[in-house]
Formats: C-alpha cells, sequence, structure tokens
C-alpha cells in the first residue's frame, strides 16, 4: 500500500447525554456500548478507528454533518439504530456493533424494520462502511441511492458463527442498565508505523 | 356422512388404513378411496374438495396413535379433526391471533368461543383458553401501542 | 492478515506449522466455553436439577421451579409433554440406570418409552450427560421410530430455475431420497418451483414426499393445494424470550401443527442446539439443555416428528468442546421419546472434509429416521438453504462409506444412462405439463442441457418475468394437484400421473400423519406403526442385507471379479 | 332462438360473447369472457383456449351448452414481430484525453492548470518537482493522508494547483486543505493518467456547470492552441458541456470522436421497387424510406448485423407457426423510433457516461395461411356443436365497435395490441379494410428500459402501465401529477426516497437515479413515439386516398385502450385532423374488450335474418 501512515486509534470523549439533533443535514452515528471501548476492532479485526472513520467519511464526502452517540443501555442494534434515528436531525442514523454488524434506519420506522442491513459481520470491510456512511447521507439529503450491495459466504457459518454468539453475549456484558445515550467526540490518533 | 365406523376401536395392525382398511375411509364428499381413479380425474369428476381429509378419518388415525401410545398425536389429530370445518383464511387468522402480543385476552377468549359454539372444536377451544391464562400470566398480551 | 506485531520479534514458524496452518480445518472457528451465558454444549453447572412434584394430577413443581415461576416453555412441558400418572416414579429411577436402559439391548424401545414419557428436561439432560458418543449411537440405534433408515434430498437453484430443480429431484428420488425439500432466492417463483420439484420427484421414484420452505401463509397453501406434501420449517425455540423473538408461542405453534393436521398434511418442527444463545438469550443455560425443552415442547403439542441436530446454528456447537456430541445427544433424545428425528447434517458445517464426514457418523452408523434432513441433491453453490454438510460432488464417497460400514444411509449408485433418462423424462414432463397449463414454455434446450447440467451455470437463462408472471397465474387460476395430475395424464406423461395421484389419494386417508411416515417405491406407507423399531441387540432390528445390500454393493468402479480386465455395475 | 358463441382469438387473449340470435335476426348480449390464448394465434393449439372461453362464457349464464347452436371464431391471421435495438453512435477517447465525467461529489471549485504529476513525487525530497502541479493520487491512498502529504507540500512552497484521484474522496481532500484547490474523483482508471503532461481541472460550484473546458476558446486559452488546433479540439469542449466538473489532459495525439456505427443496412421492397437505407441513418430517414415503397413486400437486413439477425428470427419463428418456408414469408411492416442509451465511453478513464443515439425497430410478419378452419374444426369436435370461421378480424373489429354509444358510420377502430397496432376501416358503405402496423405495446416497453438503463423488463413495465409517484417520507408521497399524498401507516422501508411505480399491488420501487420528472418524460415520449406515430400510420393507410379528414369516428380498443394515458395521447395527436377519438365501449358495458366476438355475432345475425 502506497499509504504512508501507520495505524489509526480512535478514542470516544463524552461530552454528554445524546440530544435530538435540529440541523436537517445530519446524520447519527449509534455506537453499542462495548464499541471503541471494551472492543477495538470487529470480528474480522477491521479497527473500530476505521469503521468510524469510513462511515464519517462517507457522510462529510456527501456534504453532510454527522454526529456520535453512543448507546449504553440495550446491545440490540435494531433499538441502538432506532434511538440514533429518532435523536438525528435528518432522522437518518447508522447503527453499530462492535463485531461490525451495521444498519440504517429512520425515525418514523418501527424499530424492527429498517433501511438497510448488514447482518454478515466478517463481510463487512472499510470500503462498505464507506459507501454505508455514503448513503446515510444521501438518505439525508432525500436521494435515492442503490442500496449497498450485500454479500453472502455459505462458509461464513463453520467460521464466524460462534465467535459471532460471543461477541454478542460480550456486548452484552457492556450494558449499563438506565444510563441514556450520550454524545461523544471521536479522537482519532496516529500510532507510528 | 356414509362412513362406516368401526365398532371396535383400530389397532396397529389396521394400519396403514389405505391399505388394510380401505373401506373405512371415505373423502369429505363421501366417496369411497376406490372412487378416487384416474378416469374420474379425467372426465372432472373429482375436485379438490375429494382429496382432502374427512373428519371421521382423522379420528380413526387418532385411535391408531392412541393404540400406539402416543396420545398427544393422538390428541392432535382430534383437535384436527374438529378443524377440518374451519376455512383456510379463518385458520390462518387464529393462528396470527395467537401469536405473542397479537390479541387481548377478550379476543383470545372470543376465539375460543367461536372455535366451541360455531366450529364444535371443543379441544382446540380448551388449548386457546389455557393460551390466554398463560399469554396474561407472562405478559405476552396485546399492548397499548409504545415505542 | 494483523501483523502487528514488528518483524523482530515475530517467531519463526517449522515448515511443519505452515502446511497444518493451511490445512482447511483452521478456517473454521473454534470458541471457549462460558457458561454462565449458555455458551457451552451440555455439561453447565448453571443447567438446573431435576425434581418433579404432582399434585391433585398437575405437575406443581418441575426441575427446581414452582409452577409460579414457571416460563411458558415449563407451563407447556409440564401440561403436555410430561405423563403426569408416571412421572413421580420415572423420576424416581437412577439416570445412570435409564442411560443403561438405552443401551442395554435387553430393554426393548416399549420398555424405555414407558420410563421416558415421564422424565423431565433436566432429566433427560441428566440421562444422555453419561453417555459418550459410542453410547449415544448405541441408543439411537434402538430408539430410532421406524426400523428402516431413510434419507432427505435439497433440491434448489441459484437461479430459481425450475428446470433444474425438476431434474435434479428426479436424479435425487432415483438416488434414494424418500423426502425432498426446496426453497427459492425470489419467493415469488416458489409456485413453478414447487410444482417442478413435484413433477421431478415423482419422475424419479413414485412416492417421494416433497416440500417447499415458504413463509407460514404460502407453504400452508401450496400444501392444502396439494402442490406440496409435507412441511417442516416450524422453528421451535427453548427459552421464552427468543420463542417470542420468533413471533410465536408454543400454543400458535401447536394450533398450526394441528391445522396441517387437519388438510391431512404431514408436518415436524424444526429446533436445534446453538439457536438460543446464538440470539443472546440463553438463559445461561447450556445449548443441549434449551434443546430438549424443544424436543418436550414439540411432542406435548403432538406434532409427530422434529428436525434438530442445530441445523441452521451448526457453527455454534461445532465450535464448542464436545458440541458434536451434544448434537448427537439431541437427535437421541428426539428419537428416546418417540419422536421422528430428521437429524440435521444439512448445513454447511466444515471447511474441512474430515470433520464433514466425522459430523455425520452418529446418524449414519446407527440410522435415524432422515439420517441428512437435507442432502444437498444440487451443486452446494446452488443450495438455496445456505448450503449443506454434503451436496452432488459427495455422492461417491457417501455411496463408498455406506458400502464399507455395511449401514444404509439411504442412498445408492445409479447408473449414468439411467441418471440421463430420468432427467430428460423430468424435464421433458415439465415441458409438457407447463404448455399445457400455458405456464412459461420450457424449450428443447433446455431439456437437453437440464439432462447434461451439473450446477444451475449449465442451462440457458429463463425470462423471468415471464416465469414470475406464469408463478402468479398458478396462485391465481387456483391450480391444485389434480390439475398436474390432469395435465400429465393429457400429455402423455400417465406413469407421473399416476404416481401424482396416488400420493395425493393418500391425503384422504391420513396414513402419512403417523410418527415417521414415509412412502415405500410400492405406495404404502411405512411409519413407526408398521415399521416399528424392534431392534434388540445383534441379528434383530434393521440390517443391511438381501437385495438392498446388493444394491449397495455397486459404485461406479468396482472390479469385476469374473474378469478382472472389466468392471462391473 | 338459437344460442351462438362468438370467439375472438387474439395474440395473448381468447374473447368470447354469448349472443341469443332471434328469428328476425334480433340479437340479446347474454354474457362475455376472456382467457388466455393458447398457442400462437392462427394455430391449432388456439382450440383449447377457445373451448374454455366458451365453456367459460356458458358457465357464467347456466347449464345450456346442449342448446348451443353455433361458435363462430374470426380469420385471425398470425402477426409475429420482432424488436431490435442498434446503438448508432459511439464516443471514444483515444490517448488519456480527457476524463469528463460527473462524479457525484467533486471537490473545492474553480479551475487550476499545470503539469500532472503523481501524489508520491511530494514525498521525500521533491526532486524534479517544479511549476504548477496536478496531482495525481491512485487507488489505496487513505484521504488524511492526501491531505496531509498535499499540505506538507505546499507549505514547502510547491504550487499545487488541482487533483485528481482514484477514490471517491474529494470532498474529504479538499475539507482538509489549507489551500483551496478543484479536485475531481472517482476515476477510475486513474494509472492510465499519463504524467508529465500540461492538464486542466475544473470543478463548479454545486448545481452550476463548467464554463472554461467546455467552451473552444476557453480551451485554446489554456493550452495556446493556434486556429488548426482549437477546431480540433472543439468535440472535446462540446462532450463536457453540462458537467459540473471535468479534467482534460493535452497529448500528442489525443483525441475524442463521436464515431457513427455501421449498423447495418435495411432493404426495402415494394411497389416495385427496392430502396436500401442505412440503419444509422436514423429514425426518420428510415420511416421516409419506408413510406417511399408503400405497399411493403418485403424486408431484408444485412447479415451479420442486429437488424439482419433480428429479421431472420422473426421469419424462422413464422414459419415454425405456418410451416410455410421461410423464403415464402414476408416481412410487411417496420417501426424505426430514435431513441437514447446511456453507455459507457469507450476509452475512458472513470467510467464516463456518455447519451448514446440508437434506433429501435419493430418488424412484422403476417400471413394469410391462417389455420383457423383446423381450429374450428378441433372446437366443433370438442362441444359437440356446429363450429366456423364468421368473419375477418379487422372487419369484426369495426362491427363490434359500432355498438359503442355515439358511434356511426364510417368508423375506423385501432387496436392497441403488444406487437402490433391495427386498423380497420368501415365505410358508410359498409366495405371494410384492415391493416397491421409493427410496433406497440412491446416496443414501449423496451425503448423505456433502455432510456432509464434499468436493464429490467418487469421494472420497465410496471413503468409503462402505472402512473409514478416519489415517496418523501414515511408518511407522505408525492404523485407524479404533483399532489401529495398522506398515509396512516408507515410505506415500507424499500420504497423510502424512491421514485415508485404506483401498481394496484402496492408501490414498486424504480431503481434509477433519475427524478420522477425524467423517468414520467421517457415512459410518455416512448408511447407517443410509437402509439401516436402508429395511429397515424395505421389510419392513413386506412383512410380513404390516406386522408384522416376523411375520418369521423375512431374507436381504440385491445389492451392498451385500458391504458391511463394513452388513449389522451392517441386523441390529442388525431385532434388536429378534426377525428373524434376514444375509447371503445363495446355494448355499451365491456370497454374496449369484446368487439371482434361480439362483431361475430353480429354479422351471423345479419346473414340468418
Amino acid at each position: 500500500m502506497t499509504t504512508p501512515a501507520g495505524d489509526r486509534t480512535v478514542s470516544l470523549r463524552e461530552v454528554g447525554p445524546a440530544r435530538r439533533g435540529t440541523r436537517e443535514d445530519e446524520v447519527v452515528v449509534a455506537v453499542s456500548p462495548a464499541f471503541a471501548g471494551h472492543f477495538t476492532k470487529t470480528i474480522v479485526d477491521v479497527p473500530h478507528a476505521e469503521v468510524l472513520r469510513q462511515l464519517l467519511a462517507g457522510i462529510e464526502e456527501q456534504g453532510v454533518t454527522a454526529r456520535v452517540i453512543r448507546v449504553r443501555d440495550t446491545a440490540d442494534l435494531a433499538a441502538i439504530a432506532h434511538l440514533g434515528a429518532k435523536l438525528s436531525g435528518s432522522g437518518i442514523a447508522v447503527g453499530v456493533l462492535s463485531r461490525g454488524t451495521t444498519m440504517l434506519h429512520q425515525k418514523d420506522l418501527p424499530r424492527l424494520s429498517n433501511l438497510e442491513l448488514f447482518p454478515q459481520s466478517p463481510l463487512l470491510d472499510a470500503e462498505v462502511f464507506r459507501k454505508i456512511g455514503s448513503n446515510a447521507a444521501q438518505y439525508a439529503k432525500g436521494e435515492s441511492p442503490e442500496p449497498v450491495p450485500t454479500r453472502n459466504d455459505q462458509m461464513a457459518r463453520p467460521r464466524w458463527q460462534a465467535k459471532a454468539a460471543l461477541l454478542h453475549l460480550k456486548e452484552f456484558e457492556c450494558i449499563e442498565a438506565d444510563r441514556g445515550p450520550v454524545e461523544v467526540e471521536p479522537a482519532f490518533e496516529l500510532s507510528p508505523a | 356422512m356414509t362412513q362406516s365406523t368401526p365398532t371396535t376401536p383400530l389397532g396397529p395392525s389396521d394400519y396403514p388404513l389405505s391399505v388394510n382398511r380401505p373401506e373405512l375411509l371415505r373423502t369429505p364428499t363421501g366417496k369411497p378411496l376406490s372412487d378416487l381413479t384416474m378416469d374420474a380425474v379425467v372426465s372432472g369428476e373429482l375436485t379438490g374438495d375429494d382429496l382432502r381429509i374427512a373428519p371421521e378419518t382423522l379420528q380413526l388415525q387418532a385411535q391408531l396413535a392412541d393404540a400406539s401410545d402416543r396420545p398427544q398425536l393422538a390428541s392432535n389429530f382430534r383437535r384436527a379433526a374438529e378443524m377440518t370445518a374451519i376455512p383456510d383464511a379463518e385458520v390462518l387468522e387464529m393462528y396470527n391471533a395467537l401469536r405473542p402480543r397479537a390479541s387481548s385476552k377478550e379476543q383470545l377468549l372470543a376465539i375460543a368461543e367461536r372455535l366451541e359454539g360455531h366450529y364444535g372444536a371443543a379441544e382446540s377451544g380448551v388449548v386457546v383458553r389455557e393460551a390466554a391464562e398463560v399469554y396474561e400470566r407472562r405478559n405476552l398480551l396485546a399492548r397499548p401501542e409504545q415505542d | 492478515m494483523t501483523s502487528t506485531q514488528p518483524e523482530a520479534f515475530r517467531r519463526r514458524s517449522s515448515r511443519r506449522t505452515e502446511i497444518l496452518e493451511d490445512r482447511p480445518v483452521n478456517l473454521d472457528g473454534f470458541v471457549e466455553e462460558w457458561p454462565e451465558k449458555g455458551l457451552v454444549a451440555m455439561e453447565s453447572e448453571f443447567d438446573p436439577r431435576p425434581s418433579v412434584r404432582v399434585e391433585d394430577g398437575r405437575i406443581v413443581e418441575l426441575d427446581g421451579k414452582g409452577r409460579g415461576a414457571f416460563d411458558f416453555m415449563d407451563t407447556f412441558i409440564a401440561n403436555h409433554a410430561i405423563d403426569v400418572e408416571t412421572t413421580e416414579a420415572s423420576m424416581a429411577i437412577p439416570s445412570d440406570e435409564i442411560a443403561r436402559m438405552l443401551i442395554d439391548p435387553n430393554v426393548s424401545r416399549r420398555d424405555v418409552l414407558a420410563v421416558s414419557r415421564g422424565l423431565t428436561p433436566a432429566k433427560i439432560l441428566d440421562v444422555v450427560k453419561l453417555m459418550n458418543v459410542v453410547e449415544i449411537m448405541q441408543g439411537m440405534q434402538k430408539m430410532r421410530a421406524r426400523r428402516t433408515p431413510a434419507n432427505q434430498g435439497h433440491s434448489t437453484s441459484a437461479r430459481d430455475n425450475p428446470i433444474q430443480v425438476a431434474v435434479d429431484a428426479a436424479e435425487g428420488a432415483l438416488r434414494g431420497f424418500a423426502e425432498l425439500e426446496t426453497t427459492l432466492g425470489v419467493l415469488r417463483y416458489a409456485p413453478l418451483v414447487a410444482i417442478a420439484l413435484q413433477i421431478g420427484a415423482q419422475v424419479g421414484r413414485g412416492g417421494v414426499l416433497t416440500q417447499c420452505a415458504l413463509e407460514e401463509a404460502t407453504e400452508l397453501e401450496l400444501g392444502m393445494r396439494g402442490i406440496t406434501a409435507y412441511a417442516e420449517t416450524i422453528s421451535i425455540y427453548g427459552t421464552e424470550s427468543v420463542f417470542v423473538d420468533g413471533d410465536d408461542t408454543p400454543w400458535s405453534k401447536a394450533f398450526l401443527a394441528s391445522a396441517y393436521a387437519s388438510r391431512g398434511i404431514k408436518m415436524r418442527f424444526t429446533s436445534g442446539t446453538g439457536s438460543e444463545v446464538q440470539m443472546g438469550n440463553a438463559e445461561g443455560k447450556s445449548m443441549l439443555y434449551l434443546e430438549i425443552r424443544c424436543i418436550l415442547m414439540a411432542k406435548g403439542a403432538g406434532v409427530q416428528g422434529l428436525q434438530n441436530g442445530s441445523i441452521s446454528c451448526i457453527g455454534v456447537p461445532g465450535a464448542m468442546p464436545g458440541g458434536i456430541r451434544a448434537v448427537a445427544a439431541e437427535n437421541l433424545v428426539a428419537s428416546m421419546v418417540d419422536l421422528e428425528c430428521a437429524s440435521g447434517n444439512d448445513q454447511s458445517f466444515s471447511h474441512s472434509a474430515m470433520r464433514r464426514t466425522a459430523r455425520a457418523m452418529p446418524q449414519l452408523l446407527p440410522g435415524t429416521d432422515f439420517v441428512c434432513s437435507g442432502y444437498s441433491g444440487v451443486p452446494n453453490l446452488d443450495n438455496m438453504f445456505a448450503g449443506s454438510n454434503f451436496d452432488t460432488d459427495d455422492y461417491d464417497d457417501w455411496n463408498t462409506i455406506q458400502r464399507d460400514m455395511q449401514v444404509d444411509g439411504g442412498l445408492r449408485h445409479v447408473r449414468e444412462d439411467e441418471i440421463l433418462e430420468a432427467r430428460d423424462k423430468a424435464a421433458r414432463a415439465l415441458q409438457a405439463l407447463f404448455a399445457h397449463l400455458d405456464l412459461p414454455a420450457v424449450t428443447d434446450d433446455e431439456v437437453e442441457a437440464a439432462t447434461y447440467a451439473n450446477s444451475s451455470n449449465d442451462y440457458p437463462l429463463r425470462d423471468v418475468l415471464a416465469d414470475l408472471k406464469g408463478a402468479q397465474s398458478v396462485m391465481d387460476r387456483g391450480l391444485t394437484g389434480l390439475d398436474l395430475v390432469k395435465g400429465l395424464e393429457a400429455t402423455g406423461f400417465h406413469d407421473v400421473a399416476e404416481n401424482l395421484l396416488t400420493v395425493l389419494r393418500q391425503r384422504v386417508s391420513g396414513d402419512l400423519l403417523q410418527t415417521s411416515a414415509i412412502l415405500t417405491p410400492d405406495f404404502v406407507p411405512l411409519s413407526a406403526i408398521n415399521d416399528a423399531n424392534d431392534y434388540a441387540g445383534p441379528g434383530t432390528g434393521y440390517r443391511l442385507q438381501g437385495e438392498r445390500w446388493e444394491q449397495l454393493k455397486k459404485l461406479r468402479h468396482v472390479t469385476s471379479a469374473t474378469n478382472p480386465e472389466t468392471e462391473v455395475g | 332462438m338459437r344460442l351462438v358463441v362468438g370467439v375472438d382469438v387474439g395474440n395473448t387473449t381468447t374473447e368470447a360473447c354469448l349472443a341469443r340470435v332471434g328469428p328476425e335476426g334480433a340479437v340479446a348480449y347474454l354474457g362475455t369472457a376472456l382467457m388466455r390464448t393458447t398457442g400462437v394465434k392462427g394455430t391449432p393449439e388456439n382450440a383449447d383456449g377457445a373451448v374454455a372461453a366458451v365453456r367459460a362464457v356458458l358457465a357464467r349464464v347456466g347449464p345450456v351448452t346442449d342448446q348451443l347452436h353455433a361458435v363462430l371464431l374470426n380469420e385471425a391471421t398470425p402477426v409475429i414481430s420482432g424488436l431490435a435495438m442498434e446503438t448508432i453512435t459511439e464516443t471514444i477517447i483515444t490517448e488519456s484525453t480527457m476524463i469528463g465525467h460527473n462524479p457525484a461529489t467533486p471537490g473545492g471549485v474553480g479551475l487550476g492548470v499545470g503539469v500532472t504529476v503523481p501524489i508520491g513525487e511530494l514525498l521525500g525530497d521533491r526532486r524534479g518537482v517544479e511549476g504548477s502541479l496536478i496531482v495525481v493520487v491512485p487507488h489505496g491512498w487513505d484521504f488524511d493522508d492526501v491531505a496531509a502529504t498535499l499540505n506538507a507540500a505546499v507549505r514547502d512552497g510547491v504550487d499545487v494547483v488541482a487533483a485528481v484521484l482514484a477514490g471517491d474522496d474529494a470532498v474529504l481532500v479538499t475539507n482538509r486543505l489549507e489551500k483551496p484547490i478543484p479536485v475531481v474523483d472517482e476515476v477510475a482508471a486513474v494509472e492510465k493518467v499519463p504524467m508529465g503532461m500540461l492538464a486542466a481541472v475544473e470543478v463548479a460550484a454545486p448545481g452550476r456547470t463548467i464554463r472554461t473546458l467546455s467552451n473552444s476558446y476557453g480551451l485554446a486559452t489554456v493550452f495556446a492552441l493556434d486556429p488548426a488546433q482549437t477546431r480540433q479540439v472543439s468535440p472535446v469542449a462540446r462532450a463536457l458541456t453540462g458537467n459540473r466538473s471535468a479534467v482534460v489532459i493535452r497529448t500528442p495525439t489525443g483525441d475524442v470522436t463521436d464515431r457513427l456505427i455501421p449498423a447495418g443496412v435495411l432493404e426495402l421492397r415494394g411497389a416495385g421497387r427496392t430502396l436500401r437505407v442505412e440503419v444509422d441513418a436514423g429514425a426518420d430517414e428510415i420511416m421516409a424510406t419506408v413510406s417511399r415503397v408503400a405497399p411493403l413486400d418485403d424486408v431484408h437486413g444485412e447479415p451479420g448485423t442486429h437488424v439482419g439477425g433480428m429479421l431472420a428470427q422473426v421469419r424462422d419463428t413464422m414459419t415454425d407457426v405456418t410451416g410455410q418456408p421461410a423464403s415464402e414469408i414476408a416481412i410487411h411492416d417496420v417501426l424505426a423510433v430514435d431513441t437514447i442509451v446511456p453507455a459507457e465511453v469507450r476509452g475512458g478513464l472513470a467510467g464516463e457516461v456518455a447519451q448514446e443515439h440508437a434506433v429501435a425497430l419493430a418488424a412484422m410478419v403476417s400471413t394469410d395461411r391462417s389455420r383457423m378452419q383446423a381450429v374450428a374444426d378441433l372446437v366443433a369436435d370438442r362441444l359437440g356443436t356446429s363450429a366456423g370461421v364468421g368473419g375477418v378480424e379487422g372487419a369484426m373489429a369495426v362491427r363490434g365497435a359500432l355498438t359503442t354509444p355515439g358511434v356511426d358510420r364510417p368508423v375506423a377502430v385501432i387496436d392497441l395490441g403488444g406487437g402490433s397496432t391495427d386498423a380497420a376501416l368501415l365505410t358508410a358503405s359498409g366495405e371494410t379494410t384492415a391493416v397491421h402496423v409493427a410496433g406497440a405495446g412491446e416496443l414501449v416497453t423496451k425503448l423505456i428500459d433502455s432510456e432509464l438503463a434499468l436493464d429490467n423488463r418487469e421494472v420497465a413495465e410496471s413503468v409503462k402501465r402505472h402512473p409514478l409517484g416519489k415517496v418523501e417520507s414515511f408518511f407522505h408521497l408525492r404523485h407524479e401529477d404533483g399532489t401529495v399524498e398522506f398515509v396512516d401507516e408507515p410505506l415500507p422501508p424499500h420504497v423510502f426516497a424512491r421514485v415508485v411505480v404506483m401498481t394496484p399491488e402496492g408501490l414498486v420501487p424504480v431503481p434509477t437515479r433519475h427524478s420522477l420528472d425524467a423517468v414520467r418524460r421517457v415512459r410518455r415520449e416512448a408511447k407517443r413515439r410509437v402509439f401516436c406515430v402508429n395511429a397515424v400510420r395505421a389510419l392513413r393507410q386506412v383512410a380513404p386516398q390516406g386522408n384522416l379528414r376523411a375520418l369521423d369516428f375512431v374507436v381504440l380498443l385491445g389492451g392498451s385502450a385500458l391504458d391511463f394515458e394513452i388513449p389522451d395521447m392517441i386523441a390529442d395527436a388525431l385532434a388536429p385532423h378534426g377525428i373524434v377519438c376514444g375509447t371503445g365501449n363495446i355494448h355499451g358495458s365491456e370497454g374496449p374488450r369484446n368487439a371482434v366476438a361480439s362483431g361475430l355475432v353480429d354479422a351471423y345475425a345479419e346473414e340468418s335474418a
């Protein structure tokens, strides 16, 4: 790779309770309790710093602003994404779990529904996260993006199914019941190559 | 119905009925098994109703299940015999009503009453009544809209 | 992948390690146990201790819980699955004694059932926990409901091409599957593909039963119309919260079971170890304990059988220590409570061919009602159930293992000329039937391609729009199995028409509703009633011998003893 | 009193009309039925559908099969149509001259002129880096790193004037630059951009288009061109018109051409002569040539071209149907339509798309060797009644059309079908003439499919049949007429923010980035170019001396007469000729259906009276 840089890390600094946004041109990225905290990478070792950077880049490239919130009282992806959507000025949110599973949600949809769902966490890489961010922003602008193509791999089951279950359980351990969502500021740091 | 009822309960040696006791079998339209021929199909004499199971036949299969020490299977066949009278769409409707948080207790009891009263489906009614009671205890009845 | 370690500190690997590292088995995932959360196969100190208490003819305590604390699974099992009359006596028998009964040839299947119908989930777990894999197999050999083992196949197409589904069903039926199952990529294709499956199956071998896995309403409708013959994808779960997440309860599923029977349609439930922990709500119980709750729930609902063996969650127990032993045990439990058991081996399980084979031994060697509840009768790339543990590439291996071990896994080697004949005939029958019913045409090129094809890539592309319209018209015009019979008869496929009519006629008798029922090539219903498992030790029960053994001795290449310069077959 | 059934075997549907005919020829219509046609129209396979239709109509009015006197079939001419589309222009870029594509989100604003240099050269000691630079960034560079590298270079005095990126990073990079420059991104084949060449990058503000590079003199200024060179680059400027961003690189022999592809030759024979026309001459020229040889005897296409293949296939199909040798099958009509197809530019570096011109062609064969008598014999046999061929389709259709309230002779009908558009005229004196012309509903679907680049006939068909809407939120949608509809239940997620087709089964999303208005324009234009053009063409062929003013009443029949806008569009097209045009309403109750079947009954009644 020609990129001269080394690996990036991210820390999420809490800046106060998450509030409903007022800008119509914003997308909320809602992360799960253990994202970029207890965990640092997805099930296939994509660093959370990269997940977040690409999601935010996809949104920014479309000229839309983004806010990041951490949901603390549930590890249910639909609940996280839906809460994000309700706090989003545009009504659009990206929800993401530590293991990488991602969902696009809109505030008027029933919680159990979604705009786009990416259930196969082992198949999500930086490029896909960029496209997900980009689509979220396009929905926020009222455009009609092509849904991000989802991939499928029959052999993902033997390789990843149990680890996914384990990560899911670990994420549940990090739930802090009765603590509301909090707005966070991502601070990316470049570790020396 | 013209179905002849055997005087003594059936036992394992009567199975399969289609081979050993065809004389006991009738379609819901009253035809014997031997009428279900290719000629009858081609001439248009047979309709879809001729290829359904009759409630009496399900009762016979229930006897066989009982005689094979399968009381739960037998009960299922008896409930099925009751349900042959319920139209397809209503069967699916009732099934959907039994899903968690889909119905209030009153709605479930109304279904039970319809089963018992309208269809004479006493055993099926019992299942729905039991569901109503358990759903109430386990908080699985329909709730007012919430987020 | 993630070589974050600086080069200098990386340890040098041996050549052998590199070779082992590259073995397919190392592409599989393995995780450590976490019993507190239920990430454990079957040995967990967090599982309940067995107990039962009956008052006034009602179970008031189950596995350490009083009735007031019952969740709906406890309630359903206590009310419907456990025999109140005998439970206290059965529960008083020490677990090791029951475990020994399971493997003791002097104790009949009936004697075991007399005890097992009074056992609670925790007690059953306690019993099977005492058994190693060989003992589990011994138990399965005796407790399987039907004496004669059988197998089930999948016939699907990555393009939902009905012609492919038909010809692969015909080949599968000819090779020996007693049941064939299909499902769709594009759901609206269902009517055409279900018809194709039915026609192909009846061409290959009259009396094969078919089903199309769909959401409940459409699956039931296709069954009621006589286009399919049985149903299987009725899922149940071992904890209340996961059951509710699946939008069902034991009562809704029990109601559905009666609904199927009321239409004369054979049906079984589906469950399996690992599904609850996979969905994050195992309530701290082992996978096998929760699966035993499913099995007893199915028993209580009065459904005749169960598809289990982890099924679509096989990657979870597969990654745990002793996980495949637990999967073998869940099949045994289904059989020991007198349910038909379609025993899994139906989902992509491992990158390693050795693991795939080993995983199937506890079902193949003792025999089950259906050794695979979906051996892929198409190449796995066409398998719309996300791939099976075995596919068409494995046919010859499977046949050879049957011959090596002298066990009946339900399949046989068939000469290519017979296979080509069946495939050609299935394609032509479908061509004639579609033309007769004014459904989208099947061209001669397609028939030709279908006869010699392996995967969906070998077929001409179909006009999907026309097919979908045709599929819709099947529903709109209310076509039934009877219309298929008429069409086949009118177009000169008399034998296929007769086969299908005979299958439809079975619905009137209800004989296929009994436990473990299949149809023999002579259209005789074979179930746990007239083909009850009578295993009583060496020399008894089902033995692979006589004509069937002669069939299974045949392989693609066997050198002739009379003239070693030639092959027999 | 006699019971008779008129049966019309059409291309897709078979219609039946049951009537009681009195001794004086009085007709009482008892009912109608509609079934799918079995087999190709005009072949013995039609018998199944005909019998089914007769049974259906009888079943509808009670058990009277035994009293059925006669079944009357139309003389149905087998009509087979074929469709082909030929791209006739192609935009080609040679030697990496231009990247004129329109990425959704370029970065920065303005014009930068400099020499191309790979970003790698800005790292390290930057030896050999001088002058104004356009930095080219290959795949694999992270946007943060690109921005950091450019900022560092600029801080050290390097004159970076613009950048060209492989990835979709332009906004990200410009947002991080200390000195703003125009940036074009999503250049897929960025490695083909020549280095060390003078180039220009221009980006316009959102909602604007570029001004300098789309202007020949702008290019001349930027690259210091002489008049001869300026003339050469004018196609480049033209190709960039309307873009929000562009890159032009000056290479020694680079060029952009708009090439005409030889699409084959049509040989038209008729009126005693044979004329040849190049398909790439366009639809107007083809149709003008067709009219010069009218009435057309036959058409051939140059072998080895799409046109040749299509015409041969039409002929083969007819051979299969009728058993007539291919040499005896003649193509009696063609319809050519100009269309536009989005196609990737050849030699492009960024998957640039140009709107290439194409010609769509429908051809039609009809034969007089009908086998309706065989169908009649089969029907008679199966129903145990008499059956005969009761009259020619066109003649029967006008008869049926006359039962529409408010219609009188002379009357013309236009039957808007799937493969062909048919017209027939009944004069005041009772003479009829009929004609089939190529091109109908299927061609409309094809035009919609290709112009919107849907590549999905099902969606195209749906776009053709139903009005459009745009889902603006989960609780409201805007119809194509601008009205807004609110709903109580949230709309399903798969239609959110999409242009949708309002089908009776619900909203179906159209997979396109085009706006609702663009989709609507394509749909209406396709219908106009096929049905309006064909209505006029067909009527001219049946009108006395080809004079449309001689027609008073025109009745529209057939499936497309039920379309929500085609009848109005045709009426508008005919209005200048003083024609009353509307959708038929057979017997005042059947709508545009059943005209031929009831015409058969009427003809029978008239004869027997």
